[in-house]
């Protein structure tokens, strides 16, 4: 079984944390460190070298088939709340089988739906990002909602609604580069719990 | 009176999973990660010096940092490729499975190997 | 499975001489020199990352090295001056009593801030 590290400092906000909930045929990394309120689905992975601290902003809501990668840092500001597929108040809220590539941020308040992919080093704060967007790498998505099956670049800086709403839609060449990288994840997965 | 410390200060750790070869003479850096998936494998040259929160994950082949190779804080290598002695990789850069000449200079928060990057926009600095 | 290694490989040494503050999480590489004159300071910022065979000389004054700046293999730093952070420096280069910007690049081989020194040949390839 993973071992799961506490090495948060001791904050007037983390006295009485509640306790990650992780499905038990997800994988989790030891090298991994979960704190406070995160809820971890079924076929979840999390990889090693990733911080995930529900110790402010909470609860963190990880969905079924979707994975975390080297070095991702998951946090959510103590203000705002994103709202879950299932009605309920979140912090950070990750759908199902989407890809956190490595060294992405996700910041709370942040909503990130199913089927989509966060390039490295990308980071998601105070956003909602629909079903099914491909967000390339180094990419800024900040104070905005993305609609459902947008492509965003390498690069891309979106800060405002108007850059946003002007996003093509993701094309099937787009999905190409993040199927790989997803492809890699799951034979991962597998070596993992060999 | 000259004072001989070993590198890296304090406290710190790096990670190695898979099949990670390091020279003698390389300082890695605190918190550094270094991940060759099954099959794949990573080789650190005689003085590399990898700075802190950097992470390089071996991908589909082979990964080659080659000796005096230094490589900033927290930059990202993914994938196969060589990186040539003595090169120098700015912070935060990103690199996709490439491989960087010997001597070059890679300037902080690059993004290099992305095949649907502009090279306009991203080469036009990195040489 | 993963290991963790304290970031101290044992052949990787350098040397300190004089006045010299390192901060947590800077990476120095092997054989690297930081000698302070008397008076003089050597200050080397958090997430610096220093190549091997590098020697920092304060004369003068003050050398600072900012946070996540990254220096190659085999550079040489003398007299005083501030290298801003994230700045790139390629290896074999030479700084003399001269400041780098904030993200700067300087190329491999590179001669800064001798005034005997053509600016034309050292200045075109410098950016």
């Amino acid at each position: 079984m993973p071992v799961r590290t506490y090495a948060a400092p001791p904050t007037p906000w983390s006295r009485e944390l509640a306790e990650p909930d992780i499905d038990p045929s997800a994988y989790v990394h030891s090298f991994s460190n979960l704190i406070g309120d995160v809820r971890v689905e079924a076929q979840v992975l999390i990889a090693p070298g990733t911080s995930i601290r529900a110790d402010e902003g909470s609860p963190f809501h990880i969905g079924e088939g979707s994975n975390v990668q080297d070095g991702v840092v998951i946090h959510g500001l103590e203000q705002g709340r994103v709202v879950g597929e299932d009605g309920k108040p979140y912090s950070v809220w990750i759908g199902k089988n989407t890809s956190i590539a490595h060294m992405s941020l996700i910041h709370g308040p942040a909503y990130v739906g199913n089927n989509c992919f966060i390039g490295f080093r990308s980071t998601v704060f105070n956003a909602r990002v629909g079903d099914g967007c491909i967000v390339m790498l180094h990419c800024l998505i900040q104070d905005v909602e993305i609609p459902p099956g947008k492509y965003v670049p390498s690069g891309s800086i979106i800060t405002t609604q108007a850059e946003a709403d002007r996003l093509p839609n993701v094309q099937d060449s787009d999905a190409k580069f993040a199927q790989h990288v997803i492809g890699i994840n799951q034979a991962l997965r597998e070596g993992y719990q060999c | 009176t000259l004072i001989a410390l070993p590198s890296q200060v304090s406290e710190t750790r790096y990670f190695v999973s898979g099949e990670v070869h390091i020279e003698p003479g390389a300082g890695i850096g605190a918190g550094v990660l270094l991940r060759a998936n099954p099959g794949c494998r990573i080789q650190i040259g005689r003085g590399v010096c990898i700075g802190m929160g950097s992470i390089l994950h071996a991908q589909g082949g082979t990964l080659i940092i080659e000796a005096g190779a230094t490589l900033g804080t927290g930059v990202l290598v993914i994938g196969q490729g060589t990186i040539g002695s003595n090169a120098c990789i700015g912070s935060e850069t990103t690199l996709l499975n490439c491989s960087i000449l010997k001597q070059q200079v890679i300037p902080p928060g690059s993004l290099i190997g992305d095949p649907t990057y502009s090279a306009a926009a991203n080469t036009s600095d990195s040489t």
